[in-house]
């Protein structure tokens, strides 16, 4: 019951914001301590790996239910964290940004979505919230509705469709394969029909790898994260891309984490892997060419992405012994909210007293804000993995993952492992470039308007102090939320898995020393050789192929349409012609008279009449042909008998 | 008994009536209107009622030594509920949207006298009285198709009875096929020709029938009159070529397909094989075409084109899945579509804008109807929670259960064409010029605005508790597996 | 007495109205008085042919012989009611009774003057007459005298509307007719050179016996006869005088023309082709597949024509014709089903084209224009004209409930009895054509916008006709009880040979 | 060739009456005086008429009265003959009606001749047209 409770708060919310018109109350602040709170009491046991269900008693082929595991408790407290901090922020900047009611309200609503999603107890609710989630955040996208605005809102709309849509119908095949109603965090199933379940699986991998930009369906999102207001942007890539990763933990979760190979959809972990891969590498290329910082930060959050699939591949791959790759993963997923949104919102600190976002425009701007550049530079650290804060301790994780894959042989796994360590330079480089053209480089020309505000320094300040105490005690967190969290997932060896493990090890603090000097190092010969400018060729680019592939869908539909619509108007231009035609000959007909056939003038009679009488001579001559040949050649040899005149039949009166 | 004959008769005496009252007096009128289709519906859920209850009730009798019967099932008693409940929030639209039309005399006449037909589609119990009514139907809605008088009216209306008579004509034939086979045209009996085994000739028959069902069904080289008869007044277009007219010949194929051949026989014909696809065609083409119209109502016709051979797909996946996916549809879709035809309804009036290209800042005016309008579009893409995506779950389900998992990818297809044939609608709406003065006010727009706002709302609350209308489509498919 | 009634009855239907027809030039002058008699006269006709039909159906189907003047067969003239003759009887006298009505004080304008209605009346009573004789008679020579009475009488009819065009129309009628009564009498004249029997019975028996011996004889007489008759009944090729004849003529005869008089001459043809050649020698020559062939070929080129047409009798006229089609598939089908179709399909057809040409009649003499697209507002303004059109037009697209639709179910289920895939087809199509050439008379009339015009319903009698032939519609569709079971057992008994 | 003309010869009423209805046929149909299609209709009757009285024709045959004192006469058959009394009153009576219907449409057109009329008819129905 308080499991359902908690999606319906911030409802209640929008009901309160109704009520408080004109006043100035923080409606979402309150809400989201308030879920906060609620949440860490209600989610306790469940992190004591006792899991909460609560069905609602309603009949029919849908009974929504809600259940709370591990899992579950760490995405909701972390998205209730996340959404607190956020709402310190927005009011502030929403005041520049305008609209402040319409963005609580979807805010509120995007909340509830979320916490609906990590809640839902079977993949109806699931999908219902993912569903609402798709709309409710589709009003921040476009919040600006201009022409910008509503093009990256279709494409976000657009791709959460279809991925809800790939949910369904993975659902529907997996509840094809699976004899029993499909329920969240009950465990791998075992599948009647493998094949149908394999491709369920795929779909629903497919639909959840959309929402978490898992290349090549990552397209909407540089676009909607982008042009989203600030508090927004933070918040998608936050936590609303990490619905996917929970949805593909789910996933995994039906296949099955920690058991050994030979599982119903093996291939599931090679293709994570694979496709986390392409993610992180598409993803850190495209930001290393990206000017606005907002669209950097967004291409980034694809990478990221990449990592965390990447870490769930690899764990499903390892099977027994992948416990490293799920807990590499969700504390990636909690550290890469946490500095993800500190980076965003320095940038909407910058964006909201200079009003630009182009890096190329900024520079300099330490002295103007001194709080953000420190602020921003610990962010920085955190994404790029330096050892003392919390992006180191996930990607060790997942690099020791992921290096456990490789010792396999694999091609796959050992490549992995190598542009792994590439993509770690190549984040380093794209950073390197952020922060030094903003804060450092040449001072900008741009008129710097108003004070900043102190919710701005307090919020990132939050988040900067978790993200330096999860880098210096990263055992802590590890322990506290990501081994139950595995243990709920079947993943029993986890605890094992980490008991050997050190952090503060040579080789991998140097290994990560080496990555950020090689990245500083492509920064500066990107920077100055001028490569951060090179567009890629259309080709080269997904958007573009993406956008060659619709031409040619368009033309080849177009052409097709084309050959239709001239079938169609043929075969009605004959149809009229032969009715018109039909029509006009029996009009003349009916109308001719005194007409002449051959050299014979028929008069009185319609010649048509006369031509018809014809006809119905030969007619009735071709049957008495068919029935007796009368028009026989050769005459009867004996006696006509055809004109002989029978007397003797005659009865005569007379004769009597 | 007293039900069905009253729930029948409600509809046609009061059409009657209405023919009798004085040219004005619109308020009476109004009054006789909602009085006899509120008594319609009534009586006809007391049916339906009863028939889940398990009771048989049968009027019968006969037309020169042939027997027509009216014996509700399960079936037709869900057809009932959908068009009887429909017809009453039509109605109250009707009031608001034909205030100040011409000819409402005519017009409430033949609506209430097509209501009655309707329902006689609904709970006929054989062939012959399905037919007699299917026949009747096309006359009683034709004075409302050329409603305007225009001669693109005229025209459609011409369209109309073309495409319905020579359909009708395809099903005599085959009913007297059925007939020369069977000597019985009754459904209760489980499906006719379910005995005979595999006749010589039977697929053909199968194709007489879907092609002449399928012409108010609208299947795609048969649709051409739906689009034309758009030019009737938005609570015909949103009742009848939305819901009423257009599911009698979706019924009748249900019907042909579960009662008269029987799931078995169907599936061992090769053109119960082909028909699966021919909806999937309809449901494609349909959808995209839809997106490329430009006038709003015809967009929504040829859309109601292809969500029809949804329903149809359903049923010719001939599993009992896609049946109750297909029942599910006929429910779920029924609520949304009118939603959306009443939307175009109240913004064509209050703004006089009926072309999508034009719509650019209609939200602001209309915040209320947009929303629902947006929240109707959003169900017919399929999104969760809307009714649609009950439906289309089980018609995928219906189609990957038959092995026929293409199927369920042509659904996907359509829901993400349908996106883009709506979606840019509402955004446009919204993108507008703000701050325009409303214009959802007076009473015409609040008694339009009401039906569309509870219609939404009862699609937003079965999708949420599809249980609500379950005992529904399970009856249907017990009755019929 | 009442045996002495039930004894002459049969010869009673045919003389009475042929004795009044002569006795009606006595009262001249006095329309009045004239018109009551002849109403009065169709009264009682209707009640006997009543009678007699339900003696027949009391009977079984038996039929009530007569024999004129006391000779037996084959020696004398033999009358003989069976089920044929009294459905036929019955559809004769109770068309005439609303036409009567109909007719009653609205003909002085028709026919030039109150002096020609006298003719007029003494025309229909001749052709009623004739069309009764025709039921009723089973001598073959007998037929071709009434065929020609009914001939001239039709003609004469046709040429009392006081019109150069009536009477170009009735010349040209007359030539044709009289070429088919010539080609009918040479048909005749083959069968009785080889049978040597003018009774039907007798004439059957010995064609039977003897037909194998000069079947080109037999063919020859066949091929005439139904030429002959063709022409009469106006079968598609050979329909060209119908819509002249039927449209210029006054509109009460337009409906007895095309009700009856042309279903008078197909009875004859039926009675020719199944009571003295028999189901078994028309199908051993081969006339089956001709007469299907040529229904299918009128009811789709009848309705084609009809489609074309703008004024509003000559496209009844021209259905008229799609009918006659229906008629003649039937015939060539020859099975019990399609015969009961056909005969059926003739009683009902007179009755609704009768409703359509008296309705057309009152609207053409109302609005003065008898163009389709100016019938406009004629809906609002003639509420029970208009709505006996559309019951009629209804019914004869073989909408369900309504009269026309039994027939047309009886033919399909005769057709797929035959096999016959095309003619399922052709009917059906005749149907759609149908209401494509009838429902635009009525969406005109009711659905365009109207002219101010003052026009009225005719007068109570007219109105009481129109109602009369509606009900009738509807009755026969709704209840056909006794009419059905009458052409059930004609059908049988014509396809049993005796 | 030879049978041919034997069968001529026997039969030769048969291929008069044969011949004249053709002829009447023709006439009926090519002419376009209505006086001389009339003529051509009764040319057409005279064959029937024909036919049927040959047909009832026994050659050497008495007349068709009876005679008590010597009853094994041969007759010829009186009932053709009787019959194409009754057809030659039918005959006479098409020919008066014609002949009225002729005499209606002179005075109408002012012309007996088909095609005068047709397009003089069709003149006036282009004036009603017009109207």
């Amino acid at each position: 019951m308080l499991l359902m409770l908690l999606p319906i708060i911030p409802l209640l919310g929008i009901f309160a914001l109704r009520g408080t018109r004109g006043k100035s109350i923080n409606i979402p602040f309150v809400v989201s301590s308030l879920t906060l709170f609620m949440g860490q009491q209600v989610l306790r046991h469940a992190l004591g790996g006792n899991p909460l269900t609560y069905r609602l008693p309603v009949s029919g082929p849908y009974v929504p239910t809600f259940q709370a595991d591990a899992l579950s408790a760490v995405f909701v407290l972390l998205t209730a964290f996340l959404w607190w901090i956020v709402s310190i922020y927005s009011p502030e900047y929403m005041k520049h940004e305008g609209g402040t009611r319409r963005f609580e309200i979807s805010t509120l609503l995007t909340l509830s979505a979320i916490l609906g999603v990590f809640l839902a107890g079977d993949f109806f609710t699931l999908l219902l919230f993912f569903e609402l989630m798709t709309v409710a955040s589709f009003f921040w996208v476009v919040h600006r509705w201009n022409n910008e605005a509503i093009r990256a809102g279709y494409f976000y709309l657009f791709f959460s469709i279809a991925g809800g849509l790939l949910l369904a119908l993975g659902i529907v095949l997996v509840g094809t394969a699976t004899p029993g109603l499909l329920a969240v965090g009950a465990g791998p199933v075992t599948p009647t029909n493998p094949q149908a379940f394999s491709w369920g699986v795929a779909a629903i991998a497919a639909g959840f790898g959309i929402k978490a930009g898992m290349a090549p369906l990552h397209l909407w999102l540089p676009h909607a994260h982008s042009v989203a207001p600030t508090p927004a942007s933070a918040l998608l890539s936050g936590l609303l891309i990490k619905v996917g990763a929970y949805g593909l933990i789910r996933t995994g979760e039906l296949v099955g984490w920690g058991l050994e190979l030979g599982h119903a959809a093996t291939w599931l972990g090679p293709a994570l892997t694979l496709l986390g891969t392409c993610t992180m590498l598409v993803g850190v290329i495209a930001a290393l060419l990206q000017s606005d910082a907002k669209r950097l930060l967004a291409y980034h959050s694809v990478s990221q992405m990449g990592y965390i699939i990447l870490g769930l591949g690899v764990g499903l791959f390892l099977g027994k012994t992948g416990g490293l790759g799920l807990l590499g993963s969700i504390y990636h997923v909690v550290n890469h909210a946490l500095f993800k949104a500190a980076l965003f919102l320095g940038v909407g600190v910058i964006y909201v007293r200079t009003g630009e976002t182009n890096l190329y425009n900024l520079g300099g701007l330490w002295r103007s804000f001194p709080v953000t550049a420190v602020l921003m530079f610990l962010a920085v650290l955190g994404i790029t993995g330096a050892p003392g804060l919390n992006g180191y301790a996930s990607k060790t994780l997942l690099h020791h993952a992921v290096s456990e894959a490789a010792r396999t042989g694999l091609p796959l796994m050992v490549w992995a492992e190598r542009l792994f360590l590439l993509v770690g330079v190549g984040t380093a480089a794209s950073f390197a470039k952020l922060f030094y053209l903003t804060f450092l480089g040449k001072p900008t020309k741009l008129a710097i308007s108003g004070g900043t505000s102190q919710r701005f320094h307090v919020s990132m300040a939050a988040l900067a102090l978790i993200m330096v105490g999860v880098g210096f005690r990263p055992k802590l967190f590890l322990e506290a939320l990501a081994v139950p969290t595995a243990r709920a997932l079947g993943m029993e060896t986890a605890a094992a898995t980490i008991a050997g493990l050190s952090f503060w090890n040579t080789g991998d603090v140097v290994g990560m020393l080496i990555t950020l000097g090689l990245g500083m190092v492509v920064c500066w010969i990107g920077l100055t050789t001028g490569a951060f400018h090179w567009t890629p060729p259309r080709w080269l680019t997904l958007e573009g192929l993406g956008k060659i592939v619709c031409y040619g869908l368009g033309a080849v539909s177009r052409t097709g349409e084309g050959y239709y619509r001239s079938a169609m108007e043929l075969v009605s231009d004959i149809g009229s012609t032969i009715i018109s035609r039909l029509l006009s000959a029996c009009h003349r007909l009916d109308h001719s008279r005194d007409g002449t056939i051959g050299n014979i003038t028929l008069a009185g009679i319609s010649a048509d009449a006369a031509i018809l009488l014809v006809v119905l001579a030969v007619l009735i001559v071709f049957y008495a042909y068919m029935e007796f040949g009368l028009p026989r050649l050769r005459l009867p040899a004996s006696l006509p008998t055809w004109l002989r005149i029978p007397f003797e039949s005659v009865p005569c009166l007379i004769a009597h | 008994m007293t039900d069905l004959a009253l729930a029948l008769l409600s509809g046609a005496v009061g059409g009657i009536l209405i023919g009798l009252t004085p040219r004005a007096g619109n308020r009476l009128r109004n009054i006789v209107a909602l009085v006899f289709s509120a008594a319609s519906t009534v009586f006809s859920w007391r049916v339906a009622g009863a028939v889940f209850a398990g009771r048989t009730i049968r009027i019968s009798g006969e037309i020169a030594g042939l027997a027509w019967s009216l014996q509700p099932d399960p079936l037709g008693a869900v057809f009932g509920l959908i068009v009887s409940t429909l017809w009453l929030f039509a109605g109250v639209y009707s009031f608001g949207y034909m205030a100040g039309e011409h000819k409402q005399r005519t017009y409430y006449t033949y609506f209430l006298l097509a209501f009655s037909v309707t329902l006689g589609v609904a709970f006929s119990g054989n062939l012959l009285a399905l037919y007699l009514f299917y026949e009747l139907l096309t006359f009683a809605t034709y004075p409302l198709v050329i409603h305007e008088r225009t001669s693109e009216a005229m025209k459609a209306g011409a369209k109309y009875i073309i495409y319905s008579l020579s359909g009708a004509g395809a099903i005599l034939i085959a009913i007297i096929i059925v007939y020369s086979w069977t000597g019985n045209l009754e459904f209760a009996g489980g499906p006719l020709l379910a005995g005979g085994g595999l006749r010589p000739g039977l697929g053909w028959v199968l194709a007489l029938f879907v092609a002449g069902f399928g012409v108010k069904a609208a299947i795609m080289p048969l649709h051409r009159w739906l689009p034309a008869a758009m030019c009737a007044p938005t609570p015909v277009s949103a009742l009848l070529h939305a819901v009423a007219v257009v599911y009698s010949g979706v019924y009748g194929i249900l019907r042909v397909i579960y009662s008269v051949f029987g799931h078995e026989l169907t599936g061992q014909l090769h053109v119960g094989r082909i028909l699966p696809w021919v909806a999937a065609f309809t449901i494609l083409a349909g959808v995209i075409i839809a997106t490329q119209q430009d006038e709003l109502k015809r967009r929504l016709a040829y859309h109601t084109v292809s969500q029809l051979s949804y329903i149809l797909l359903g049923a010719f996946t001939l599993h009992p899945w896609g049946l109750a996916g297909a029942i599910c549809h006929m429910i779920s879709y029924s609520t949304l579509k009118v939603t959306l035809f009443f939307g175009a309804g109240i913004i064509a009036k209050r703004t006089g804008k009926v072309r999508v290209s034009e719509m650019s800042g209609v939200g602001w005016q209309l915040p209320r109807t947009m929303a629902a309008f947006g929240v109707a579009s959003l169900g017919m893409i399929g999104m969760l929670p809307l009714n649609t995506f009950w439906s289309k779950y089980y018609l995928m389900r219906g189609g990957v259960a038959t092995g026929k998992w293409q199927l369920a990818l042509v659904l996907i297809t359509s829901g993400l064409i349908n996106a883009f044939c709506f979606i840019p609608t509402v955004v446009a709406a919204f993108a507008g010029e703000r701050g325009q003065p409303t214009l959802e006010t007076g009473s015409g727009t609040s008694l339009m605005l009401a039906p569309m706002l509870l219609l939404a709302g009862i699609a937003l609350l079965t999708g949420l508790w599809p249980g609500l209308v379950w005992p529904g489509v399970d009856a249907v498919v017990d009755w019929f597996f | 007495m009442r045996a002495t009634i039930e004894v002459h009855l049969p010869v009673f239907v045919v003389i009475m109205p042929l004795f009044v027809a002569f006795v009606l030039p006595t009262l001249a002058r006095r329309i009045r008085l004239v018109e009551g008699v002849v109403t009065s006269t169709t009264v009682l006709w209707f009640l006997g042919a009543g009678y007699l039909a339900s003696l027949v159906l009391i009977r079984n189907g038996n039929p009530i012989g007569y024999s004129l003047g006391g000779w037996p067969a084959p020696w004398g003239i033999e009358l003989s009611v069976g089920s044929l003759s009294c459905l036929f009887l019955l559809m004769v006298a109770g068309v005439s009774l609303p036409v009567a009505l109909f007719a009653a004080g609205n003909m002085a304008h028709e026919v030039g003057g109150p002096k020609r209605i006298t003719r007029f009346y003494v025309l229909c009573l001749l052709l009623g007459g004739a069309l009764a004789g025709m039921a009723v008679t089973s001598d073959l020579f007998n037929v071709f005298v009434l065929v020609e009475v009914a001939t001239l009488s039709c003609c004469g009819l046709v040429s009392s509307r006081n019109h150069p065009l009536a009477a170009e129309a009735a010349f040209n009628y007359l030539i044709l007719a009289t070429l088919g009564s010539a080609l009918i009498l040479g048909g005749i004249g083959f069968l009785y050179i080889i049978t040597g029997h003018l009774n039907m019975g007798f004439a059957s028996q010995e064609l039977n016996r003897i037909w194998q011996e000069y079947p080109h004889v037999v063919w020859m007489a066949v091929s005439f006869l139904l030429v002959g008759f063709g022409v009469k009944s106006a079968l598609f090729p050979l329909h060209v005088w119908l819509p002249d004849a039927h449209s210029a003529a006054p509109s009460p005869a337009s409906a007895i023309l095309s009700g009856l008089a042309v279903k008078g001459y197909a009875i004859c043809l039926i009675k020719v082709l199944y009571n003295v050649f028999g189901v078994a020698l028309i199908q051993e020559l081969g006339m089956h597949r001709i007469l299907t062939l040529l229904g299918m070929i009128a009811i789709t080129a009848g309705s084609l024509f009809a489609l074309t047409q703008d004024k509003l009798k000559r496209r009844l006229a021209f259905s008229t014709v799609a009918q006659v089609g229906y008629i003649f598939l039937g015939l060539g089908l020859a099975n019990s089903m399609s015969l009961a179709g056909t005969l059926f399909h003739m009683a009902s057809h007179a009755v609704i084209k009768s409703g359509l040409f008296l309705a057309a009649g009152a609207i053409i003499a109302t609005t003065g224009n008898d163009r389709i697209s100016e019938m406009a507002g004629v809906g609002r303004q003639m509420p029970i004209t208009m709505a006996a059109f559309t019951v009629c037009s209804v019914s004869l697209v073989g909408i369900p409930l309504f009269s026309g639709f039994i027939g047309k179910w009886n033919l399909l289920l005769g057709s797929l009895e035959a096999g016959n895939r095309l003619a399922q087809a052709v009917i059906i199509l005749g149907s759609v054509l149908c209401a494509a050439y009838l429902f635009p008379i009525i969406r005109v009339a009711y659905f365009e916008p109207a002219p101010a015009a003052d026009w009225q319903d005719p007068g109570l009698p007219q109105k009481t006709a129109l109602i009369l032939l509606a009900a009738g519609v509807i009755l026969l569709g709704v209840a056909p009880g006794p009419f059905l079971e009458l052409a059930k057992r004609a059908a049988l008994d014509l396809l049993v040979m005796k | 060739m030879r049978v041919l003309l034997d069968e001529l010869m026997v039969n030769y009423p048969y291929f008069a009456a044969m011949i004249l209805f053709i002829i009447g046929a023709f006439t009926v149909l090519t002419r376009s005086n209505l006086f001389k299609k009339l003529i051509g209709i009764n040319i057409m009757e005279s064959a029937i008429f024909l036919m049927f009285i040959a047909a009832g024709n026994i050659r050497g045959g008495a007349v068709p009265i009876l005679d008590e004192a010597n009853p094994q006469t041969v007759c010829i058959n009186p009932l053709p003959s009787a019959l194409m009394l009754t057809g030659i009153v039918v005959s006479v009576s098409v020919t008066a009606f014609a002949l009225a219907l002729i005499i209606r449409l002179h005075q109408s057109y002012g012309t007996t001749d088909a095609r005068r009329i047709a397009e003089l008819r069709k003149r006036w129905h282009a004036n009603e047209g017009n109207h």
